[in-house]
């Protein structure tokens, strides 16, 4: 979980500001290669359960990736592949985790999105929406109480989950304590198929930072170019000790809910407005006109995504599965007070 | 044509949308989009707004049926999942199950919860949550394991002027079909006998049903007549019916899919120790999930819930005692 | 539950003014009378279980009653004496439900300030601070979807209760639908002995209504001329159909949390600011300085709501309190489907 | 001197503040105020940072707790009432008890829950509530009965690896009194016999078993030694003391002041009945409060709950069967 490049150094020369978009680029590139990797195995029917993608928010999300370093804290949702993976998660985790391999970092128990790494600061998301950031103000606090400074958490929701209690008490709860938190909302039009109309009724959301006393950043969501700063400076103000943001980014998910859905509700004006550009397409673009890569390093680089995502994709599959007969099926972690107890004549 | 459990629910639905104008319905993703099960499909626009889209606010949702409960409607609430009523479990237990107790006015509410483990769900799309709303007053839970059941018992529901959980399981949804909807429908709160027998009383409720007659199926093969008893409402708990069926039997083993302590076996078992304790001929019996949160691996999966297998396992170690 | 007084009515001229002013204060003066007698049953052991004032709250609770309409539904919290008594609520609920008496609305099942006539309007609320919220919310989108229009509903609570995630999920509901919710904050400084400064962080909990895109209303809480005007405004915007708002007024407690409580640590500078201001005294005085009202008057009103008050609990004392023995000890309307089940071989 | 249940607690967490720079506390108005009983009481000054206060934001509050036990803390939260810990509900049974599971890390946090019935509480701030929290896994549910206990319990909830729900009684934090802090502390996990008898085992737990225990004096009186057992923490129940006692006795009762479905006595009774259900002599039996919301009145609340009288006469009746 290393993570070198930071905030401060990437403001001005541009050698370093190269550098920092093309491996932002390169985490956006392998992240839609294994979210691709991922769908692909759902149609071929070799994954259990849903598969949900991070297609069109990579840009966002590599971003708040970018602007943690080691130490930090980190709560991913369920389209933070680009995020997780410039955080230093490898990438075996994740095909681990959804393909069911006895070695991945839940061990199969849990599947799919929900993984992570707490004792390095990447926390394993429960599926009920917004209930993970409180979880990183507790480990926040936790540190300071330690007189530990200059860390900064972050934790990534969507539109609909600010609509949760849990959003609501945690981000006041960090602003009572002022705590570095750096609160990211991928505001991708949609919380499953509803609309960001049934879903609240501000202009912005970032029309909610002042109610909690804290500071807002609004972005781009589809443009790297304002993702990449704009987590940046959310990061380093988090890190001086100003108290916790607000980022509020504006995208649209190019993709369903999950696999299993068409997501024939988006409105095609949608689709077709700025909102629906695709950030990888966009970031692209711009390394280009920039002339900070080109055609052949594009496709050295998409090739070397795939063959990392076939790579361990052969071998998660070649790796064993759970063995339930070596589960100790006790949830406890002091084993001496499990009860043991599904109780049953099998087992008298 | 055949129906299935998910098409009976959606069925329920629309009867009582037709039926009677004080029914509307509000839940997440539910009406153009019909749903995350599609249980309410086309209802939005066969019933244009009474099918009412919320935010992620399970908390809100159910202080929202409360209150066109008092106003004299009859809310039915979708949860995504039976697991995410839990954000919204203090509005239920301490608003809703208490409002008639404290002011005489009925809450006639009905709250729909996915319930239950298919493979491949893991911890927080799995759960039974039965257990956890009998334990409080005020409530009825309804658990159907069959087509004619969720469909009749969807109704009643709605028709009951208390709150009532309706607890349906996603593992039937899809697998379990009728040839046609039912004309006539059973008592609410009574048990029924699912399989007759006279060697040993199999109660069961939910999936867990189906496990228990396929079980009872395979051990008919070896010449045992095992009675199979359906809850169908674990709250209020038709005592009598399971006590009858051990009265026949002698011997009693109760299945729930949910975690053992205080679950739906406990109580049973409670009940009938207590009050048939001379009727049973071996020690009552219980199989229940692990104490565990429920796996994703769908291997770890089948190992954690009761299965025909185990059933039938623990039915013939029963049988011997 | 009749309630005469409405909001336009009262805009321009001078003696419906006066009187709505005088009726105002009435109920205020009523309101302190009753709280102080149950605090003196409280201080001779009369009461079972706590005892919870609006001391200082009657200014702002009484203009949320008198803003409302038989019609209108009400969800006061546990220092709405006054706001209860102007909308309607007899003032026998009160002593019989404190003195748990079975002919009280909740039958001696429920006591202190849990009470209420849902049937008329008036919620009766559970302990759960924020949890009456979205119950408004309900009365009102189910008279919406009756067809029904005109009406108004508000809820009352304090700063405290913006903490919850109930209170977030409901205002933000009400605004997704546009219901005509009035939200009345009673920012009296504390939540039990947690000043402001703990709970929130932003300047004004006024800041909050934009992020909800709802309108928003600032009162000082203590003054009468403020409150009044200031609720049937928001009354009327609300009537009107134009959605939710928030209104925020300052002021003080006058009080313990409770009556066990000597609120030692309200800080001595707030007691001796504006905010310390007793709103009964600032209405007094206002009536008198506009010649409204005269002492001879106000001894007058005194004695009677003194009157009323020691009438209604030589009344309420000779009630009789429950009979266990005539309990159903059934939770359900359907007693069909109550298990009666305590289980014990006391009931063989 | 003399030290009450309530003492012991607040000198309970003193010392873990004292022993542990791990350990902080964080709950609604415990800081300067020192809780809404005292229970932290001083702690403010002499821990000066670790005893925070915290918004009135349950779900918060445990997710806080979650994160910092992640980080390596052992935080006690103490939520103002039981009651008020439904709106953290899911953090807890979701969040905090499957952590250890899918990750490995454990959870060392402590709720206190200041829980049951006091006079003219009523329906919100008086709810028994260790069945809830025993019925999902990964939890430990303590409910201390006496001084020594919540003393030397909550040391050790403090010290052990994983979430610890941990029951106080408001009925006890007053009326009990030890002459001092006990200087060992029995294991944890194990019940006690806190009286020892031979003619019929009554099970009790928190405030039900000073009832009992009264009970158990008034029947000496008529010649009858009852056993009386502590079980002291609800999950894991020690099932071994039980039946062991019901090994000596024949004869079960079972208190509890919770509801009756799916509570402590259907646990412990489906518990007994299953694994000795050949050394009783006559039928287990239970008596919980009544399944209605907790009433406010005085005489409501005495006849709602189990009290030494009506376990007497339970215990009589049982007697003859
Ligand atoms: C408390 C809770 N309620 C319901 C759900 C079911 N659910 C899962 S994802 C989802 C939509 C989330 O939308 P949003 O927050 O906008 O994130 P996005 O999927 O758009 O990234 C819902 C309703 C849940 N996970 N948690
Ligand atoms: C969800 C919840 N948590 C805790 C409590 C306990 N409690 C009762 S009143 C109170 C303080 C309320 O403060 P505020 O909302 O400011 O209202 P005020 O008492 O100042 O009028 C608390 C914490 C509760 N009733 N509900
Ligand atoms: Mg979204
Ligand atoms: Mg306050």
């Amino acid at each position: 979980m290393v993570q070198t490049l930071s905030g401060p150094a990437m403001t001005a020369q541009t050698p370093s500001l190269r550098d920092a978009y093309i491996k932002a680029f390169r985490w956006m590139l392998l992240a839609r290669t294994l979210d691709e990797k991922f769908a692909s195995l759902y149609r071929m029917g070799k994954i259990h359960g849903g598969v949900f993608l991070g297609r069109g928010q990579e840009a966002l999300s590599v971003s708040v990736g970018l602007a943690l370093r080691k130490g930090d804290v980190f709560a991913p949702l369920i389209r933070d592949t680009a995020g997780r993976l410039a955080f230093g998660q490898p990438l075996l985790d994740f095909v681990r985790t959804y393909l069911g391999s006895s070695l991945g970092p839940m061990r199969a128990r849990d599947g799919n999105v929900h993984h992570g790494r707490p004792r390095e600061g990447l926390l394993p998301m429960i599926s009920h929406l917004g209930a993970m950031i409180s979880v990183v103000n507790g480990v926040l606090l936790a540190r300071r109480l330690k007189g530990l400074t200059g860390m900064v958490g972050a934790a990534c929701i969507g539109d609909g989950a600010t609509s949760t209690g849990s959003f609501h008490e945690a981000l006041n709860q960090a602003a009572v304590e002022k705590l570095p938190l750096v609160l990211v909302i991928a505001n991708n039009q949609y919380a499953y198929s509803t609309p960001n109309e049934r879903q609240f009724a501000c202009k912005s959301l970032l029309d909610r930072a002042a109610g909690y006393g804290v500071e807002g950043f609004e972005l781009d969501g589809t443009d790297l170019r304002q993702c990449l700063p704009g987590l940046l400076e959310a990061a380093a103000r988090a890190r001086s000790g100003a108290g916790p943001s607000l980022v509020v980014a504006s995208l649209l998910r190019l993709c369903g809910h999950g696999e299993h859905d068409d997501a024939g509700y988006v409105a095609a004006a949608l689709k077709h407005s700025p909102l629906g550009k695709d950030c990888l397409k966009v970031a692209e673009t711009f390394l280009l006109d920039q002339g900070w890569t080109d055609d052949a390093h594009l496709a050295a680089w998409r090739a070397e995504a795939a063959e990392q995502v076939e790579e361990a994709t052969a071998r998660v599959q070649r790796e064993p599965g759970p063995d339930p007969y070596k589960e100790n099926w006790c949830a406890l972690a002091s084993r001496h007070l499990g009860e043991g107890y599904s109780q049953t004549v099998e087992d008298l | 044509m055949s129906i299935t459990y998910l098409d009976a629910i959606r069925e329920a639905q629309a009867r009582a949308l037709a039926e009677d104008s004080r029914v509307f319905l509000y839940g997440q993703d539910i009406a153009v989009f019909g749903g995350a099960f599609k249980a309410t499909k086309g209802l939005a626009e066969r019933f244009p707004g009474r099918v009412i889209d919320s935010p992620i606010s399970e908390d809100a949702m159910v202080g929202m049926a409360v209150g066109a409960a008092i106003e004299g409607a009859r809310p039915i609430l979708e949860m995504q999942f039976a697991d995410f009523s839990m954000p919204g479990f203090n509005q239920i237990v301490n608003q809703a199950a208490t409002l008639h107790w404290r002011t005489r006015v009925p809450c006639p509410i009905t709250i729909r919860l996915p319930c239950g483990g298919t493979s491949g769900s893991g911890p927080f799309h799995s759960q039974m949550v039965e257990a956890l709303y009998a334990h409080y007053p005020g409530l009825v839970v309804m658990t159907p394991a069959t087509v004619e059941d969720v469909y009749s018992m969807l109704l009643a529901a709605v028709a009951i002027d208390d709150p009532v959980i309706f607890c349906e399981h996603k593992y039937l949804y899809y697998h379990l079909k009728a040839d046609c909807l039912p004309t006539t429908a059973e008592e609410v709160g009574k048990a029924r006998i699912a399989r007759p027998g006279r060697d040993l009383t199999i109660v069961a409720y939910s999936a867990m049903l189906h496990e228990a007659l396929a079980a009872a199926k395979e051990l008919s093969l070896e010449g045992w007549e095992i009675e199979v008893v359906d809850l169908r409402t674990v709250k209020p708990l038709d005592t009598d019916t399971v006590v009858a069926s051990v009265a026949r039997t002698g011997r009693l083993l109760c299945v729930g899919e949910s975690w053992p302590w205080g679950g739906v076996t406990a109580e049973v078992i409670a009940r009938v120790s207590t009050e048939a304790f001379n009727l049973l001929d071996a020690p009552p019996q219980r199989l229940n999930a692990k104490d565990t949160p429920v796996p994703y691996h769908p291997t770890l999966w089948a190992t954690h819930r009761p299965t025909a297998r185990s059933i039938s396992n623990a039915t013939r170690k029963l049988l011997r005692l």
